[in-house]
């Protein structure tokens, strides 16, 4: 691999990274839930790019064939089972959330800047692209915070999956080459069965409960 | 210790005799200072003969322990009389006990005199038991502590080595301790024995007796018995007093001359005691019942100083 | 002869065996063979271990050394008596109709499955599949949890799911940092992410990432397995699940993600060298001890009492492995086996008291010796066991672990953890007390427990009670092996 | 005579060692028996106890043979079960402070089984006489193996065995919620000590390095003086509570009512000595040369738990809570023994050490004897009457004539009246204290004095007790028709009683020779062997070293009193010869007759003790009274009075509310929003990230 090409991979790869975060602070904001899943759908889309990028400065096919799984699975599969069941349950609006918006801009950055602090000693380590451990990092922490703060259980599903686009982001980031191939398709697969899991548990507690607010489910105390 | 039986049933007689006599003496003196005539000096010898003879009414409800109080009053009283150096410093049992052992025989003594008093199911016995046994209860931490202060001095509870041991060089009397322990000793006998502070021995007034109560049932032979043994329990308490605070006269060894000199200084000391007695009993009115525990912690303080005395000043 | 396969396709292929299956009388039958077979297999793995050490197939991606044979029989015992006990159990709830017909298939399509998962765990490799292996038994555990599809069920499925997918997240970014540090010297191949391989080149991975990765692992597997303040889904879970998954649940599960959190720790002591895994173990584990005790004082609700108690016992086995003295360490790994034996039975007991005085709160329940005396005696005898009472075996490995701590020089952890041991014992005797002693004040009475229930307890009372005063020489051996792995000695 | 010899020959021939297994396996036996026969009571039940008392026999042999093998006798080790961890074994090893323990534990269980023996019928039909049995064997069993244990695995395993088994037998009769509430507080306390213990113990491990008790001999003198005070404290506490030390007794006076008798009886003699073994075996001989604190707490507790003990006691009125209170009293008693002789090893006077422990250990006896015989008095009163209030008793002395001699003869010994046993030991305490004022010139020696004042208000409080306690019950009138109707107790539970009748008569009147038994227990703990310089006159007079100290001899006072006696008989046969008894009606200021209600009740006899220490009682009455025109003319009076339990009222119950309502504000936490969970999460996440890294 010659070293313009590394170069120029690193370059693009820390850019896209920088866009997923980019993403990441615009799902806090937005209350809309059809637009949260489309914000989800380009970060993965971002992802796949990531992964494409490390599969040709690496050449190696296996990685294409992991960006080729993020963009079917998560780009197109997932928000569209998502819009499905949104649309089925007919919810439209998100709910005033715990943290006003510029409250929960701040934490955002304080939790990117704490990222950052973590992720500093171990910066040395990577190959392609500066701090993307970082990004991965503060990814992992706004998801965590976004879903403390949203009430609706879709938005906390999807927040699960931003956490788990800033693990496969760190992935890529601190391997050459990403995990194993045989790793990846297992974690892929787990993702799936635990959408769909959820989607049935949605459903069901919206059978049973009228609204999908997860703050009236709480009648189990002590 | 040889046990030689002639100073065991010389003592055992002067006890028998001396007891009503003693009793017999303080009641005339009280009369005489109140300026009646009073009962004759051996006045009691006779009461006791009569109650011997007369018939006697046992309690319908009362069971064995009401017949069997009265010996083991009497024989307590006599057998703690027997661990006493009465005449000389040498106690006929005193191998069989010391201090503790007496004081033990007497509580035993209450005990069962006490139980008596419920026995006929009336209330003034149950009054009477109940006041006797918390009276001598709070009493009995005093009596202990100038038993102590004596028994420290002497190093040991026997009862001969304590009179020994004060019959020391020097007058002892006027050592502190050995005032405040006599002061202490002397309240304890007046609760112990039922004196006009505490308690009334001459009336027959439910609410103020407390020793007569107890007796109340008794009658005939029964009451004899009672009377001689509580005699004989107030001469050795007056006996124990005098002769461990003022030794005098009570040789080491008992033989015929040294036994009469002894009688005579015992017949002395008690005398004056009886007169203290008698003069407290006159000058005094009794106390009300739930002001007798202040005056018995009075004699724990004064057997307190005494102890601490012991190492303050010497 | 593959023993480690089929102890895994074994359950899995009675899980989908149950699915095809048309007839319902069938079902319980295969879920007691899977489970009796799995017991078989666990015996004879047990045997190779001791006899080879190490037992490896597929060339190296299934693993098993003493700990993980130690976990196989304790899930294969715990499985087998809780599908013994579900044969009774849901004839009873399909007789009343709390069950339908679908929920009913689905249980046993789901439990072999779990079952699976968790065999997956002990026995797998590779880090990553260890975790794919874990959130297994989280996806097939949350619908078996939900089986009663009351409000408050799923409420506590729903719990169970976010904050274990939650969970699992954080443990896979650990796994990822892991598996960053073992490929520095870029060897790019599957095996490079074994544990045995990285025990091998433990010296060389970086001290930084690993202490990292220990941390996301320590919050992830935690919340898997329990310990505070990632416990809130514990009471929810284990008390609206149907009694024989709570029992699994509370027996077992908790102590697969603790497995795997203790490959976790064991890799790190191995790198860093310094205890700083053991110390945060201890703390974490003396913390469950601690949040445990106020709940179990004021619990009205017998279900989340004893699911409290586990949160407990979760916290005494991490302050065992915390301590890593060869005696605390041989106490926690014999506490996991006797733990797993008694929680199961006095969830049984629970779920008998349900189903007969249909009702959990115990103010309204009293007097049970007289109503229901065969199980309310099983569940004094459990009772008895898991307060750490002498004849049972509990008291042993307790003052194993406190007697290790106070040798170790630890004197305030080991006041702590006495100090939280008894007042635990006070608050669950006085809640005990009062639920079996006394007159009863049940009236409406359900149907009396059937024969399989009562089965199902004394079988494991009385292993309980053989093993409380006799271990087999191989048990022994197998678990002083366990204990000198975890403390680092292989 | 000669198989009387021959039977001498082989109980001597058996070793200890043996003997203890086989009491061992006889209780063990027992419990099995008494368990799997439930079915068939009168079967279970005799069975049982029966297996109870050969084994207890076979205990007090083992225990006889072993102390009467003098100071030299090797100490037998056995090994009971195959050890589960190879470090945590389960042995056993007869020494000499075990053996005496072991005495008392079989001799109070030799009487207590026979006594269960009959007393077992009065639960056919009501409830499970062979669990019983069962139970009662298991308590024997794990009695038996605390005081034999030899290492601290084996001690802790059967001192929680022994906290379970009373557990289940306290709790026997749970139909009552009273009954329950006291088991769950006994079971508390009694985890709480186990916890101190378990630490005390590990403390003394971290110095020696090994379980065994054989290495912990002197380990106090290895261990820095912080630890050694620390693991002393831990020792008090947790053998205090078992003890009934006062502020740690609470649960004692509420646990031993409530059991059926002939477990209170063993509780109350037994149980509670299981501290004071523990006391003497941790200050004596594990933790070495003791500093002065430690011998002045023993001592102040032991004053504070008498004088204490016995106030409380006067003012119950339910007969088996006053023999509770009695035996923290007696406690107390032995723990200023114990605090002396702790004192005397400070200020290093083997000799005096060895009376005070001397002392201690002979009231150990001596309380186990009477105790259990009154408790045993009060369960035939109770099985007779069917209440425990001794207002409703009265005039059982002509009802239950044996029963009545054998209460009245422990009322007498614990009355600590010449000349039964009680006397005799509170003798040795009084000298211990007197011999103590002289050794040292701090001023801590005022100590001594003071407690010895104590000790003399709590014995003769003690007696005006049992003057009510004796009096109330057994005398005068009875009260209510139950008690009209008692009828003597059965063969069995007299022979019970009369065991140990004779005992306290047989301990009383012979100390020296008792006292020989327990020169190996003085040997061992403090070296020094006393009983040859104690017992003067070979055996008859009891006194103390030194040449001219105190003597006592029961036996002579008891030969004095017969002696005298012809005086009184003769002067009945001189003077009352023509004089007749006849029976009347007793004086009631010549009104009808005397009614039950006239007679003097248990409350209104210990009123003058209540106004005397009301700071302590803070008694209250409340009267109510029913008229029907004019408020003079009363129809019907309820009086009422209770006193305030200082200790449950001032620390234990606010103790118990903090804790739960603190427990209910920790309780919210649990709120039920996951939001709220996530954030714990999140929280522990930031935190770690930000400090553990």
């Amino acid at each position: 691999m010659n070293p313009p090409t590394a170069e120029t991979a690193s370059n693009l790869i820390t850019l896209l990274a920088s866009f997923m975060l980019v993403l990441q602070l615009l799902m806090a904001v937005q209350s809309m839930l059809v637009s949260n899943i489309r914000l989800f759908a380009l970060q993965s889309l971002l992802l796949a790019g990531i992964a494409a990028v490390v599969g040709y400065a690496y050449s190696a096919c296996h990685v294409y064939l992991v960006a080729l799984l993020t963009f079917v699975g998560k780009v197109v599969f997932l928000p569209w089972l998502l819009e499905r069941l949104v649309r089925q349950l007919k919810i439209e609006q998100e709910i005033r959330p715990f943290v006003n918006v510029p409250g929960s801009m701040l934490l955002c950055g304080a939790l990117t800047v704490l990222a950052y602090v973590v992720a500093h000693p171990v910066t040395s380590l990577e190959r392609l692209g500066s701090n993307t451990l970082a990004v991965a990092l503060a990814l992992l922490l706004t998801g965590f915070f976004l879903m403390i703060n949203r009430r609706k259980a879709i938005t906390q599903v999807l927040a699960l999956l931003t956490m788990e686009n800033g693990v496969m982001l760190a992935a890529i980031a601190l391997t050459s080459y990403g995990m194993p191939l045989v790793v990846e398709i297992g974690i892929f697969f787990d993702l799936v069965t635990a959408v769909m899991v959820l989607g049935i548990l949605v459903y069901r507690i919206r059978e049973s409960f009228d609204s999908m607010d997860t703050s009236k489910l709480n009648q189990l105390k002590g | 210790m040889n046990l030689d039986f002639s100073i065991l049933l010389a003592q055992t007689a002067l006890l028998l005799v001396l007891a009503p006599l003693l009793s017999g003496l303080i009641k005339n003196w009280k009369a005489k200072l109140q300026n009646r005539r009073g009962p004759r000096v051996w006045q009691p010898y006779f009461d006791l003969l009569k109650f011997l003879r007369k018939d006697m009414v046992l309690s319908e409800h009362s069971s064995w322990i009401f017949s069997v109080t009265p010996y083991v009053l009497f024989l307590t009283a006599l057998a703690a009389g027997l661990l006493l150096p009465l005449v000389t410093a040498q106690a006929p049992l005193g191998l069989f006990g010391g201090v503790l052992a007496l004081v033990g025989l007497l509580a035993l003594g209450r005990f069962f005199l006490a139980l008596s008093g419920l026995d006929p199911a009336s209330a003034f016995g149950g009054m009477g038991s109940s006041r006797e046994m918390i009276i001598s209860a709070v009493a009995e931490p005093a009596m202990m502590l100038a038993i102590f202060t004596v028994a420290i001095a002497a190093g040991s509870t026997n009862l001969s080595q304590i009179v020994l041991a004060s019959q020391g060089p020097g007058w002892k009397f006027f050592d502190p301790s050995r005032a405040l322990a006599f002061t202490a000793m002397f309240i304890v006998l007046l609760a112990e024995t039922g004196r006009i502070p505490v308690d009334n021995p001459a009336t027959h007034l439910e609410l103020t007796m407390i020793h007569e109560a107890m007796l109340l049932e008794y009658s005939g032979r029964y009451l004899a018995l009672i009377e001689w043994g509580v005699a004989i329990k107030q001469l050795v308490l007056m006996a124990l007093l005098v002769n461990i605070f003022f030794p005098i006269g009570l040789a080491p060894e008992t033989t015929p001359a040294t036994f009469a000199l002894g009688l005579l200084c015992l017949a002395a000391k008690l005398l004056v005691l009886a007169g203290a007695v008698v003069l407290v009993e006159t000058s005094n009115a009794k106390l009300r019942l739930f002001r007798v525990p202040d005056l018995l912690s009075a004699a724990f303080i004064l057997a307190m100083l005494a102890l601490v005395s012991t190492f303050l000043f010497s | 002869m593959p023993l480690l396969a089929l102890l895994i396709l074994v359950p899995a292929a009675a899980g989908l065996a149950c699915l095809l299956v048309r007839s319902r009388r069938l079902l319980p039958a295969l879920g007691v063979l899977a489970f009796s077979a799995t017991l078989g297999l666990g015996i004879a793995l047990v045997r190779q271990v001791l006899a080879r050490g190490v037992v490896t197939e597929w060339n190296g991606f299934l693993f098993a050394d003493a700990l993980s044979a130690w976990m196989v029989l304790v899930i294969s015992a715990v499985s087998l008596a809780s599908s013994i006990y579900a044969v009774g159990y849901f004839r009873r709830d399909l007789a009343d109709g709390t069950v339908t017909e679908r929920r009913f298939r689905e249980f046993y399509v789901l439990t072999p499955l779990f079952g699976a998962s968790m065999f997956l765990v002990v026995l797998a490799n590779n880090l990553g599949v260890i975790w794919f292996a874990v959130e297994a038994t989280a996806l097939s555990s949350v619908l078996l949890v939900a089986l009663y599809n009351r409000r408050t069920s799923l409420e506590a499925a729903w719990k169970y799911i976010i904050l274990g997918s939650l969970g699992l997240a954080l443990a896979l970014m650990g796994t990822v940092f892991v598996y960053a540090a073992a490929c520095k010297n870029n060897t790019q191949s599957l095996t490079s992410f074994n544990w045995t391989y990285l025990m091998g080149v433990a010296g060389q991975l970086d001290p930084r990432l690993l202490k990292l990765a220990f941390v996301f692992a320590l919050i992830g597997y935690g919340t898997k397995a329990g310990l505070a303040p990632m416990h809130t889904w514990l009471p929810d879970a284990h008390s609206e699940a149907p009694a024989p998954t709570s029992a699994t649940l509370s027996g077992v599960s908790l102590k697969i993600a603790l497995y795997a959190l203790l490959r976790f720790s064991i890799l790190t002591t191995a790198c860093l060298g310094t205890p700083y895994s053991q110390h945060l173990l201890l703390g974490f584990g003396l913390l469950s001890m601690c949040v445990a005790t106020p709940f179990i004082l004021v619990q009205t609700n017998m279900k989340r009492l004893f699911a409290y108690h586990s949160l407990e016992h979760i916290g005494i086995i991490c302050v065992g492995l915390g301590l890593s003295v060869p005696l605390a360490l041989f106490g926690a790994v014999l506490h996991i086996g006797y733990h797993a034996l008694v929680k199961s039975t006095i969830f049984f007991a629970a779920g008998n008291i349900h189903q007969r005085c249909h009702t959990l709160q115990l103010p309204k329940l009293a007097g049970l010796l007289k109503t229901m005396p065969a199980s309310s005696i099983l569940l004094a005898l459990a009772v008895i066991g898991i307060a750490g009472l002498p004849p049972f075996g509990i008291f042993l490995t307790e003052f194993g672990i406190v007697a290790g701590g106070m040798g170790a020089g630890r004197v305030l952890v080991s006041v702590l953890f006495i100090a939280a041991l008894v007042t635990v014992f006070s608050g669950l005797l006085s809640h005990v007390a009062h639920l079996l002693l006394g007159a009863p004040t049940q009236e409406a009475l359900g149907p009396r427990t059937p024969l399989s229930c009562v089965a199902a307890m004394a079988l494991l009372i009385a292993l309980l009670a053989v093993l409380s005063l006799w271990l087999p020489a191989p048990l022994l051996e197998l678990l002083r092996r366990a204990a000198a792995l975890i403390g680092g000695s292989p | 005579m000669s198989d009387l010899e021959a039977w001498a020959h082989i109980a001597t021939s058996v070793p200890p060692a043996t003997l203890l297994g086989a009491a061992l396996c006889g209780y063990g036996l027992g419990a099995v028996g008494g368990l799997f026969c439930m079915r068939q009571e009168k079967l279970a039940a005799a069975f049982s106890f029966g297996a109870a008392t050969l084994s207890a026999l076979s205990g007090l042999l083992a225990g006889l043979l072993m102390l009467g093998g003098g100071a030299g006798t090797p100490a037998p080790q056995l090994e009971l079960l195959p050890a589960l961890i190879p470090s945590l074994r389960f042995t056993v090893r007869l020494d000499a402070l075990s053996a005496l323990f072991l005495l008392v534990v079989s001799l109070l269980g030799v009487a207590i089984s026979i006594y269960s023996l009959g007393y077992a019928k009065s639960f056919f039909g009501r409830k499970n006489a062979g669990l019983l049995g069962a139970f009662y064997n298991a308590l024997l069993l794990a009695t038996t193996l605390t005081f034999v244990a030899d290492n601290i695995w084996m001690f802790l395993f059967a001192w929680e065995l022994m906290a379970l088994t009373a557990y289940c037998l306290v709790s026997f009769e749970h139909e009552k919620p009273e009954t329950r509430q006291a088991g769950v507080l006994f079971f508390i306390m009694s985890h709480i000590d186990a916890g101190c213990l378990i630490l005390g113990f590990l403390l003394l491990f971290q110095a020696s390095g090994d379980y065994s008790f054989a290495s912990l001999h002197g380990v106090g003198a290895a261990m820095s003086p912080g630890k050694r005070d620390a693991a002393f404290v831990l020792f008090l506490l947790g053998f205090g509570i078992k003890c009934g030390i006062v502020p740690l007794h609470i649960w004692l006076p509420v646990a031993h009512p409530v059991a059926p008798s002939n477990v209170s009886a063993l509780m109350s003699g037994l149980l509670i000595k299981t501290g004071i073994y523990g006391l003497t075996r941790v200050c004596f001989d594990f933790l070495g040369a003791p500093p002065l604190w430690w011998g002045v707490t023993i001592l102040a507790a032991g004053t504070i738990s008498a004088v204490l003990g016995v106030l409380y006691a006067l003012m119950e009125h339910d007969l088996k809570r006053l023999l509770a209170y009695h035996s923290i009293e007696n406690i107390g008693i032995i723990l200023m023994g114990l605090g002396a002789a702790l004192i005397f090893l400070h200020t290093g006077h083997p000799l005096l050490a060895a009376l005070g422990l001397i002392a201690g250990m002979y009231h150990t006896i001596n309380h186990a004897c009477f105790k259990g015989l009154l408790f045993l008095g009060a369960g035939a009163v109770l099985h007779a009457t069917h209440t425990r209030n001794m207002e409703e008793m009265g005039g059982l002395a002509k009802r239950m004539p044996q029963t009545a001699c054998y209460f009245l003869l422990g009322a007498v010994a614990i009355s600590a009246l010449p000349p039964l046993n009680g006397f005799v030991s509170e003798w040795l305490t009084y000298q211990t204290l007197l011999q103590g004022f002289g050794t040292t010139d701090s001023l801590w020696r005022l100590a001594f004095p003071w407690s010895g004042a104590m000790l003399a208000l709590t014995g003769a409080l003690a007696a005006a007790c049992f003057v009510k306690a004796f009096g109330i019950t057994f005398l005068a009138q009875p009260r209510s028709p139950a008690a009209g109707a008692a009828h003597e107790a059965g063969p069995w539970m007299r022979a019970g009683m009369a065991v140990l009748a004779a005992a306290c008569v047989l301990l009383g009147l012979f100390p020296a020779l008792f006292i020989r038994l327990l020169d190996p227990l003085t040997q061992q703990l403090s070296g020094v062997q006393l009983s040859s310089q104690l017992s003067l006159n070979h055996g008859l007079v009891l006194g103390l070293p030194a040449e001219k100290a105190g003597s006592v001899s029961t036996l002579g006072l008891v030969l004095t009193g017969v002696c005298l006696l012809p005086i009184p008989l003769a002067l009945r046969l001189v003077f009352a010869r023509k004089a007749r008894t006849r029976r009347g009606p007793t004086w009631a200021c010549g009104q009808a007759g005397l009614t039950p209600q006239m007679e003097y009740t248990a409350t209104g006899f210990s009123k003058p003790i209540r106004m005397i220490f009301k700071a302590l009682f803070r008694p209250r009455r409340d009267v109510q009274r029913e008229y029907d025109f004019s408020p003079y003319f009363a129809t019907n009076i309820r009086f009422e009075s209770h006193i305030e339990e200082v200790f449950v009222e001032r620390l234990y119950r606010p103790l118990r509310i903090t804790i739960l309502r603190g427990s209910r504000r920790i309780r919210a936490l649990q709120a039920g929003s996951i939001h709220a969970y996530l954030l714990y999460i999140f929280v522990a996440l930031l935190l770690l990230l930000v400090f553990a890294l």
